[in-house]
């Protein structure tokens, strides 16, 4: 295999592996923050 | 001298030790900090002797209205509890010195000596401290921390592994003390509450 | 008055850190811990280094590289002492009740600084002696070890008060220590080289120069947050 | 909606980056083909020693106002530099391998960033040993300070001692870059959206930590 695709494989293994770290990142905020919303409103009843 | 501690608070990690503590002493009284096991009598001793930070709040020694810097506090104050060892492979003698000396004094050869009679160590202070037994240890850190005359005295578990004699003469020496100056005491033992002016309980915070 | 009042408090550090420096040699003179260790695992080493390579075979190159690795692990093995022992006796409160953390920290500083050369002063000629290691430049190597023993004393003593705060203390020693005093190792192993050579084949004083600022940043950081792990 | 457009936007050109990098970009005389790794290799160089320094100055921080989160921001950030210098490795070791014909071979440049992972593999060694959460984050603070301090000095002094393959940094002592417009082209745009990329890597992960932190102090 010529090393140019070796480069290019693993360019986008990093280049997908961005993209999956901050969609999981982003789930988690919004769930953490429906959380936070939900004790908040227990809270003021 | 006059010793005040406002709103503190400790946590360990989430863990919380106690919250809000308030309370103001001067010279010529005696406060007693009372708790069950695991309250955390000794944790506030070392806060407000400023050896552990609080999470939260202030402890301020006053004189004469004027607020003592930490170096000055380090000199006035005198402290024995249980987590404060000597060197053990130092003697008596060797360990005292050093503590006298790092302290700025100069001339503390007589006092080191009527102290060391006064506690009943005479004659074994050239041993290392190793060799001592518990008592004896007990004895010797009252000396470390009469040494150089504090104003505040702080003992943590003043009786703890004393004999009958030794506890009477460390209750002369409570009456004696609190005439003049600060003894803040931090025990479980209803006899020691005798001294006590005052009386701060830690109720552990839920 | 301000000024004097300075130069007090700066003469009163001095003195105090003199006196923790010989509190900690009185101790160590009786029981002979970190001398001990420091010492037996420079002497197994350089025996085993000898007994392995022999006596004749191996260049100078290799010679001044297993110089610096004998003294830096035999360091490592001692100079976490200094804290551990006082936190590990329930000294560390009692010393904290009566003195200030630099004195504290230039205290044990001296003494680690003491210790690595007496270690530095027996290992040394042995090794020149034993490995058949031809020194052209002694002075040269003379002043990469003054310098190396002041980097090396300055970052092992604070990583040993760091250490010595956190629950597992002889395992870390090393890890933590070991990144942050690799240029003392690397520049010293250099000078050691040039200092072996007939002919200085580089200008050895950049090198001396690096070695010494790494000391004066290393002992400069360890002074200024020292405060925060000891009154941790 | 905004963030929507900026993610879509960040996805796109780091997409373009990698067609550029390979098919628009003429590659560099005497370099041959592996010149691509650089438009990936010197971003993730760059972004890590960014990365490192915010968290030395969140340590700094920290040690100022013991505030907690600091000390969280601080782990995160260097939790992404070494991320970061891991990726860097990997992409130099390929050049190295190309160029120098094996993938590793103690060249100065390699031989530092091994002692970065080094220091900061300790740091994260450090972190796990200490259970209290103050005392963890003052020592770690202090740690994360030193090893600050002395890792320079590693990357300037070896060099001199030993002569390196590696060509010289971007910003050199000349201050030229030698490539062709086209190149620069993509190389800036991919040196600019990895940086983007990292900063909003850190800002999703400081955005966590704050509601976390929140979320503890409603639970009490």
């Amino acid at each position: 295999m010529q090393p140019v695709y070796v480069v290019l494989i693993i360019n986008l293994i990093i280049w997908a592996g961005i993209f999956g770290f901050m969609f999981n990142t982003d789930k988690k905020i919004s769930s953490l923050s429906v959380k936070l919303e939900r004790l908040n409103r227990d809270k003021n009843i | 001298m006059q010793l005040i501690a406002e709103s503190i608070t400790k946590y360990f990690n989430e863990h919380i030790i106690f919250k809000d503590i308030h309370f103001a002493a001067a010279s010529g009284s005696c406060l007693a900090v009372l708790g069950p096991n695991g309250s955390g009598k000794t944790t506030l001793m070392r806060i407000v002797s400023k050896l552990l930070a609080p999470t939260a709040g202030t402890v301020t020694f006053n004189e004469n209205g004027q607020v003592l810097t930490d170096t000055e506090i380090r000199y006035r104050i005198g402290f024995l509890g249980p987590y404060l060892e000597l060197y053990q492979d130092l003697t008596a003698t060797e360990n005292l010195s050093f503590f006298a000396k790092i302290r700025g004094l100069t001339d503390y050869q007589p006092a080191m000596n009527r102290l060391l009679d006064q506690f009943g160590l005479k004659g074994r202070e050239e041993d290392p401290v190793r060799a001592y037994s518990s008592g004896m240890k007990q004895r010797l850190k009252y000396v470390f921390a009469l040494l150089h005359q504090p104003d505040v005295l702080f003992v943590d578990e003043p009786r703890s592994n004393l004999d009958a004699e030794g506890i009477a003469r460390v209750y002369d020496l409570f009456s004696e003390f609190k005439k003049e100056r600060l003894l803040i005491l931090a025990t479980n033992d209803s006899e020691d509450l005798q001294f006590a002016d005052e009386r701060i309980e830690i109720r552990v915070a839920g | 008055m301000e000024s004097l009042n300075q130069k007090q408090g700066l003469l009163q550090t001095g003195t105090n850190a003199y006196l923790i420096f010989k509190k900690d040699l009185l101790q160590e003179f009786k029981t002979r811990y970190a001398l001990n260790a420091i010492f037996l695992f420079a002497l197994v080493t350089l025996f085993a280094v000898s007994f392995a390579i022999g006596t004749f075979n191996a260049s100078s190159d290799i010679l001044s590289a297993l110089l610096w690795i004998i003294l830096f692990f035999a360091s490592m093995s001692g100079l976490s002492h200094i804290f551990v022992r006082e936190e590990e006796a329930h000294t560390a409160d009692t010393l904290k009740l009566v003195a200030k953390p630099t004195e504290i920290f230039l205290g044990k500083l001296i003494f680690n600084i003491v210790l690595l050369f007496m270690v530095e002063l027996l290992v040394v000629p042995l090794y020149v002696a034993i490995m058949n290691f031809t020194i052209y430049h002694i002075l040269l190597l003379a002043a990469a070890l003054l310098f190396g023993t002041f980097g090396l004393a300055g970052g092992g003593t604070i990583v040993a008060a760091i250490i010595a705060k956190s629950n597992a203390r002889g395992a870390l020693f090393t890890v933590l220590a070991f990144p942050i005093l690799l240029p003392v190792l690397v520049t010293g192993i250099s000078v050691t080289k040039n200092a072996a050579t007939e002919k200085l084949f580089s200008n050895p004083v950049s090198e001396l120069q690096s070695l010494f600022a790494f000391a004066i940043v290393i002992i400069t950081a360890g002074i200024l947050l020292f405060d925060f792990i000891w009154n941790e | 909606m905004v963030n929507k457009l900026l993610k879509i936007g960040l996805f796109l050109i780091l997409s373009l980056v990698i067609i550029g990098a390979f098919i628009y970009a003429p590659l560099a005389k005497g370099l041959g083909e592996f010149t691509r790794v650089l438009y990936f290799h010197v971003p993730m160089a760059w972004i890590t020693v960014v990365a490192f320094f915010i968290g030395a100055v969140y340590s700094i921080l920290y040690l100022k106002k013991k505030e907690h989160k600091y000390d969280l921001y601080a782990e995160t950030a260097n939790q992404l530099g070494f991320l970061f210098v891991v990726l860097a490795t990997v992409t130099g070791s390929i050049w190295a391998k190309m160029s120098w014909g094996s993938f590793w071979n103690w060249d100065p440049r390699e031989t530092s960033i091994f002692i970065l992972m080094l220091v900061y593999a300790a740091y994260f060694a450090l972190r796990s040993a200490v259970e209290q959460a103050d005392r963890r984050a003052s020592l770690a603070a202090v740690y994360d300070i030193i090893a600050f301090v002395t890792v320079p000095f590693f990357v300037f002094i070896v060099p001199r001692i030993y002569a390196s393959l590696h060509p010289d940094p971007l910003i050199n002592t000349q201050g030229k870059i030698h490539m062709s417009p086209k190149m620069q082209l993509v190389f800036f745009t991919s040196l600019f959206s990895y940086t983007m990329v990292f900063v909003w890597m850190l800002i999703m992960r400081i955005k966590m930590i704050k509601l976390k932190l929140k979320l503890k102090e409603m639970e009490q």
